[in-house]
């Protein structure tokens, strides 16, 4: 399994801050892979390319080219609104 | 003299500028902005999220970027997160400096960044419910002018 | 909110802020910027004169302008004249404004005008005695920034 | 008479913060008679463009066409060094 953390409104579209997405044995979890676990609604909001998306805490530089394993976190950042 | 702080609670920034102020002895001034929820038509509270794991530590890197780029004695930098009503401290940003160019502009550059690249997400309680802050052209406008 | 001050005798900034930000409810953000008498080498005392008949009229003109150059809710101005000594404050300017970028603008302004076109004289006292402080050209070029 | 206040270094030229000045029975005080009045060196410093004088409170567009009467307070004012 990994965490699927959701920031902003994307935590409105997965219907909770947290999800937690099944791993296929002795396979890492892929963009494609994590979009197939999601709600349909989140996965195309997701494509936005202001969404960005870190593992473990580190942003990752490609979101396409995602690569999480077993005990992961992975957030998901929609554009930010802060101050 | 060098204080970045998430904050989850109501803060009082008076009681944080005095003892900043007095801990860069030797300072030609100090520049502090304070930013508050605005008492916005409708808006009955706002609240605050972040990502723990990349929020704080980029408050760091905004604070070293600020060193680098301004001759500061001194950096405070409160963000709130969490809940909070109309008239409560949201952000303090103060800095002390032999100059008062270095000060002002490090609190312009501080204040600019904290609202369009840090890791805050904003929604406002209106009657109707919750809604989600966008972020502002002007914001992205803003941050440009410290750019390239 | 609008409180203008010249005064010659010590005075703690800290008194100020807090009731100012509290006389001008629903405001987004508080600028303020307080410049005290630098700790420089050899320095025993500062001495600011002025001349009352234009001095306090030329800060009401100068609030003047800056409310009508930024949207501002309140001006707090205030700035010591006569004997200081080191890391006493000299000058107080404090923006309320609905948002940043107009209480962060007219502090600097307010700033930059104090500095280099106010009716105020400094010397310095060092251990040879008292020395007049000339116009330096940085505080003139901060000025031009603000013209035409 | 007149009085002139004197601010910043000009006092130091003056030997005080303020003098006073006879004036010509039945004439005022023009730029020149204000000049002879005064120590050599302070009037040669008032001659400094950035050298402003107001007449009682008021800033005279040009100091050159002075006009000072009885009483008047007439101030020089060198060139600011504040905040």
């Amino acid at each position: 399994m990994a965490t699927v953390v959701l920031l902003g409104k994307l935590a409105d579209l997965g219907g909770a801050p947290a999800l937690t997405v099944p791993l296929p044995l002795a396979a890492g979890l892929d963009w494609a892979g994590l979009k197939a676990a999601l709600p349909a609604m989140l996965a195309e909001a997701i494509e936005d390319p202001r969404v960005r998306v870190a593992v473990n805490g580190a942003l990752v530089p490609n979101k396409h080219k995602l690569q999480a394993g077993a005990g992961d976190e992975i957030a998901l950042l929609p554009p930010v609104s802060g101050g | 003299m060098r204080d970045i702080r998430l904050l989850d609670a109501p803060f009082f920034p008076g009681a944080l500028i005095g003892p900043f102020s007095n801990a860069n002895p030797g300072l030609g001034g100090v520049c502090t902005f304070v930013g508050e929820v605005r008492s916005d038509t409708g808006v009955e509270a706002l609240e605050l999220s972040h990502y723990a794991p990349l929020t704080l530590p980029g408050m760091h890197q905004l604070a070293d970027a600020a060193f680098e780029r301004f001759t500061l004695m001194g950096l405070l930098m409160v963000h709130r997160v969490g809940m909070m009503r109309p008239g409560e401290p949201i952000v303090c940003v103060s800095a002390a400096a032999l100059h008062r160019r270095d000060a002002l502009g490090a609190v312009d550059f501080c204040m600019d960044h904290l609202k369009s690249a840090a890791w805050f997400w904003k929604r406002e309680k209106r009657a109707d419910g919750w809604h989600w802050i966008e972020p502002r052209a002007q914001d992205h406008e803003d941050l440009a002018r410290w750019q390239g």
